[in-house]
């Protein structure tokens, strides 16, 4: 199985989404910002990063690039896409995901060792899980406040689509303590947490992160 | 060639915590009878002049602002 | 009108010898001009004297601390340079790791900037610091910030400290290095003059090594990356008021920011450009543009290659309008290289910055006689041999003086000052001071995590990354400096922070191998400051004799006081250790509950500049901390060794400090019994001596050994799977009270 | 009570990365006639009538532009 890795001038975590992809048994495929096409690839990880160096608004200039196109095309043909961070405020920005990403509330940058819930696992990338389980990943970002609007997060509660909850301690000031989201279909999921440093417990908090590069093979398959 | 002002705020619902910071550290520094304050984006853009009001906004409303979370005001300045 | 009427050209030099020209505004003194109307046999053109100046200047010519820093060569012997591919003199100092593996490592201060504009002043540090190390053809894994601040509670630091830290971390995470550790520090000293020093780490493959020179007739020269805009040219703009400036660009010129902005997403594009660059083989020699700039970077260039260099002025694409010669060269504009290029590689190079979408613009070549032309639309504006403006600018002897005042300070021991009653509230106060309490607000804005090889950071003794994957090698970083030691005595106190250091590095289990540093200090023009300078650079150049491991390189930073009052003397030390196996690494903290707790090396009573007699005194006087660098070699040895489940080095706040933070760290309790006078034993600060865990089980094994290594190992205790730190003798101190003492200062003063 | 507009922007000589990325993206997005764009900060303040110009003046000075790297403009909307 192949996923694909997009690079955008300033993503800074291709290199570990797709050292995650391998961990997990996939084969990494780079895809470049200005690619037409994905290569056939079976899914893609939008990483995080600074795209453009997130100047104008966290992933407002990436969305526009060319490979986007067709990204959003195979997403809304189903192919599984994961968006990290700077990834989830792109596929955002690029309307693949409702709400927006901003400033934390403290105002600082935050590296953190955070826990998450795991809140749904029907999605493609969290088949793997078991429901509610807890898992420990870092999350690190300036605009990492989801807000949507009040109809937009009662839709995303209502269709149980929120994937992932901050527990104990909410780094960023989200809406309802939501770390990452689903499309209805549950094969788009972004979040702003990092589960590709948490693949092995040498380099990161722990291998927890690991989970969602291996769901994401049983969902293809299936 | 005419200077075009996009000014592009927070929605009114939205919290806007770098408003709040300068607020709450307003009177720390001594200075009071500030009630609130709401902290955007301000762009200066050269623009030629056949670039009409309806390309502008659209520049406005789809790339400087995010409609989810942002307002954004466009003005001409001179000419 | 054109740019060309007006400009200052060698021949109008020739023809008017006796215009003024504001030399001393320039920060040129009669002599120094003098020998550069000797030296070109003719006044200066402006853009001649704008260059001579900035290279001249303390900053770049080194001309203060030359004759010292000598001293660093002259100690280091063979067999310390055996694995050292560069050393002091070139952009940053590479080892041999290994394996084909060679890693690179500097520290820089930005120092003045950051107190002008703390944002910016710390980002374009950082920037700065990470060119350097991708000039020598590697590529940047990992940054650490050393910083210094005034007293925690005065309302500038409030201003200056949330900035700095911002900054690091905005250009540093947006650049995607991992930050792997630093320093903060507070003390009064550093009110008006805040230290900010950065380091950058990188590797490369041996063979990979880029020097900085500029070689191959014929070769041309290629500028890339940002615009050249008027940023940092601060003083030269005085030339632009002057006779022969033109109106626009001129006399109308307002006095310019000497600060930069520095642009982070620029910079990351370049690194990745720059590292496709070396991997096709297209660079014969590159530098980049830091201080200085243009003048900087062409007069290295030219002056370590083996021709000399023509470079077309009006060929830099620049950002502001009306820009004269001597500003161009004089720019500070961060995120620029410049790179010597075989002719038949320019269009694969100009085909790399395309695909990254970099400016890149020829603007010159190598020539084959062993002048530096400078010309501005056919006109030539400079040519001078550019050996004297980038290496043969003035030396000074300045006078050196030991001040009067250091026998009294010495005198002022801290053995009359009153000891605390309740050892356990003087344990939650010194965990709760500002020196000592945790680093967590700054450190939780780095990303530690970004690249996927930290091993070790914040809050770990030393930084380690991962070098290679397929074998784990990796390298473990530490900088530390005590300017209170340094204070007392500079000698010590350089070769204190020198042991502080490689035992942080020594504590994670790496083999220390190599030194950089960054020396911050007063005014050069002081003899009593000259003193403490010579002073640190012997004990640091002695101490790294004795060690076995070189100095390769450093940076010098004069002129940190404020009116007649110095900083604390502040020589930032950097080690570099080298881990086969980054899985072996030690952990810092405590082992598992039942492990046995040993305290390394041998307590005196040494209070004096220590942070107890700060915090609950406000003292600093007497003699510091006693040396012993065979100790710390043992103490490396015995870590590396294996057997040690945790480590935490002792250092401020000793052992009760070192308890406290170890406890935190893991989240597990430990039960102590202090050996000699409990005070003594909580509160002194000598060096020399590590808390490690060992396995039950193997604890006879590791005493036996230390003892065989003559290395003082006292049975402290046990770790213990509660959640409480018992110290015989004293109430039991739950963690989360210490937790509480220990993390709520910074955010009480920053948040 | 009066609104306040303070506008804090880049001075011209300094170097803006995010004019420039919003500069240089623009032509990408299919917009042309845009030459320069330079991207500062827009702040709206609530003002108790006490408040004078003078410290409104120290105010956008002091604390919400750093006059070394930037340029301020005040505005009184409306009373
Ligand atoms: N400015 C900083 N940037 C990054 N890491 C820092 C900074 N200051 C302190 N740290 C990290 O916090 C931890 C505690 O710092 P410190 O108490 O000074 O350690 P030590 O005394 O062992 O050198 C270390 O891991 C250190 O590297
Ligand atoms: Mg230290």
């Amino acid at each position: 199985m192949k996923i694909g890795v997009i690079t955008f001038p300033g993503t800074l975590d291709d290199i570990d989404a797709a050292r995650a992809v391998r961990y997990a048994g996939a084969e990494p495929v780079a895809l470049w910002h200005g690619d037409e096409d994905l290569r056939g690839v079976d899914a893609v990880v939008v990483p995080g990063g600074f795209s453009y160096g997130d100047y104008l608004r966290a992933g407002a200039i990436a969305r526009f690039a060319p490979v986007m196109t067709p990204v959003v095309e195979a997403a809304r043909g189903g192919m599984p896409v994961l968006g990290i961070c700077n990834g989830f405020q792109i596929l955002c920005e690029a309307g693949l995901l409702p709400g927006a990403l901003l400033r934390n509330a403290g105002l600082h940058f935050v590296c953190r060792d955070q826990t998450l819930r795991v809140e749904r696992t029907t999605t493609a990338w969290t088949g793997g899980y078991a429901d509610g389980a807890e898992i420990v990943i870092p999350v690190k970002n300036m605009d990492g406040r989801f807000a949507a609007e009040k109809s937009t997060v009662d839709e995303l509660e209502g269709e149980g689509r929120v994937v992932f909850r901050y527990v104990n301690g909410n780094p960023n000031g989200s809406l309802g303590e939501i770390a990452g989201i689903s499309s209805a279909d549950g094969r788009v999921v972004g979040l702003m947490p990092h589960p590709e440093h948490a693949i092995d417990a040498l380099t990161g908090p722990s291998a927890d992160g690991l989970g969602m590069f291996r769901s994401v093979l049983g969902s293809v398959a299936a | 060639m005419a200077r075009v002002v996009v000014d592009v705020m927070p929605k009114p619902e939205i919290l806007d915590p770098q408003g709040q910071a300068v607020a709450r550290a307003l009177p720390r520094l001594g200075f009071t009878g500030i009630s609130d304050v709401r902290q955007g984006k301000h762009f200066e853009l050269e623009v030629d002049d056949s670039v009409d009001d309806e390309t502008l906004a659209k520049i406005a409303e789809g790339f400087l602002s995010n409609p989810v979370i942002e307002d954004f005001t466009v003005r001409r300045i001179g000419a | 009108m054109t740019a060309t009427a007006q400009v200052d050209t060698v021949g109008l030099a020739a023809s008017t010898p006796d215009i003024p020209q504001p030399y001393r505004e320039l920060g040129l003194k009669d002599d120094e001009y003098a020998r550069i109307r000797e030296i070109l046999g003719r006044r200066p053109t402006d853009a001649e004297l704008a260059m001579y100046s900035v290279m001249w200047s303390e900053h770049c010519s080194y001309k203060s601390s030359k004759v010292h820093l000598r001293y660093f060569g002259e100690t280091t012997t063979d067999e310390m340079r055996a694995s050292m591919l560069a050393g002091i003199g070139e952009n940053a100092g590479v080892v041999d790791i290994g394996d084909g593996w060679a890693v690179t490592f500097k520290v820089e201060s930005h120092n003045h900037p950051s107190y002008v504009e703390p944002y910016q002043g710390a980002a374009t540090g950082v920037g700065g610091i990470v060119r350097d190390i991708l000039a020598m053809g590697a590529r940047p894994l990992a940054v650490m910030d050393s910083l210094r601040f005034g007293a925690a509670d005065h309302p500038d630091t409030r201003r200056v400290l949330p900035g700095v830290v911002a900054g690091v971390g905005g250009y540093g995470n947006c650049l995607g290095l991992p930050n792997i550790g630093g320093e903060v520090v507070f003390d009064p000293s550093y009110q008006g003059n805040p230290l900010v020093n950065a380091l950058c780490v990188g590797a490369m493959r041996a063979e990979d090594l880029h020097l900085a020179h500029a070689s191959g007739t014929g070769n041309k020269v290629i500028l890339f990356g940002a615009r050249t805009g008027l940023d940092g040219i601060g003083g030269v703009s005085v030339l632009a008021s002057d006779t022969f400036a033109g109106d626009e660009g001129g006399s109308g010129r307002k006095k310019l920011p000497s600060v930069q902005v520095g642009d982070p997403f620029t910079e990351k594009v370049l690194i990745e450009c720059c590292l496709e660059l070396f991997r096709k083989g297209i660079v014969v020699g590159i530098q980049d543009l830091g201080g200085a700039g243009l003048s900087c970077a062409t007069s290295e260039l030219a002056s370590a290659g083996d021709g000399g260099m023509h470079v077309e002025l009006d060929r830099v694409p620049l950002r502001a309008k009306g820009m004269t010669p001597a500003e161009i060269l004089s720019s500070e504009s961060q995120e620029r290289m410049c790179a010597v290029v075989r002719p038949s590689d320019v269009d694969a190079f100009m085909a790399v910055c395309r695909k990254w979408d970099v400016i890149a613009t020829e603007i010159g070549e190598v020539t084959d006689g062993d002048h530096l032309v400078i010309t501005w639309h056919g006109e030539t504006v400079v040519d001078v041999p550019p050996r004297t403006v980038a290496h043969e600018g003035p030396v000074y002897e300045r006078p050196v003086e030991r001040p009067t005042d250091q026998d009294t300070l010495a005198a002022a021991s801290t053995s009359t000052l009153p000891r605390p009653t309740d050892l356990r509230e003087e344990i939650l106060r010194m965990a709760a001071s500002p020196n000592l309490a945790s680093r967590r607000w700054v450190t939780e804005q780095y990303d530690r995590y970004v690249r996927g090889g930290t091993v070790l950071a914040q809050p770990a003794d030393a930084g380690m990354i991962r070098i290679d994957e397929s074998t784990n090698r990796g390298v473990a970083v530490s900088c530390d400096c005590n300017g209170r030691y340094t204070r007392l005595d500079p000698y010590t106190g350089a070769q204190l922070a020198l042991a502080e250091a490689y035992r942080n590095v020594a504590a994670s289990g790496a083999r220390p191998i190599a030194v950089t540093n960054c020396l911050n200090f007063g005014s050069p023009e002081d003899p009593g400051v000259m003193w403490q300078f010579q002073q640190a650079v012997r004990g640091l150049a002695d101490g790294c004799a004795e060690l076995g491991i070189p100095v390769t390189g450093g940076n010098v930073s004069f002129y940190n006081q404020t009116g007649a009052t110095a900083i604390l003397p502040t020589p930032v030390v950097g080690v570099l250790g080298v881990i086969d196996d980054v899985t072996t690494r030690i952990p810092t903290g405590l082992g598992a509950p039942g492990d046995t707790l040993f305290l390394l090396g041998e307590t005196r009573e040494e209070l004096d500049g220590s942070e107890w007699a700060n915090v609950a005194h406000g003292h600093l006087g007497g003699r510091p901390p006693q040396v012993d660098l065979a100790r710390e070699r043992t103490l490396a040895e015995i870590l590396r060794a294996g057997d040690v489940s945790a480590a935490h080095d002792l250092s401020e706040g000793g052992l009760a400090q070192a308890l406290v933070e170890a406890c935190l760290l893991t989240g597990t309790g430990c039960r102590v019994t202090l050996p000699g006078d409990p005070f003594v034993a909580l509160f002194s600060e000598s060096s020399a001596r590590v808390l490690v865990s060992v396995p039950a089980d193997r604890a006879d094994a590791f005493a036996t050994r230390c003892a065989e290594a003559g290395l003082p190992a006292h049975r402290l205790g046990t770790v213990e799977p509660t959640e409480t730190l018992e110290i015989a003798g004293i109430p039991a101190l739950p963690l989360t009270e210490l937790r509480e003492a220990w993390e709520a200062t910074l955010p009480a003063l920053f948040d």
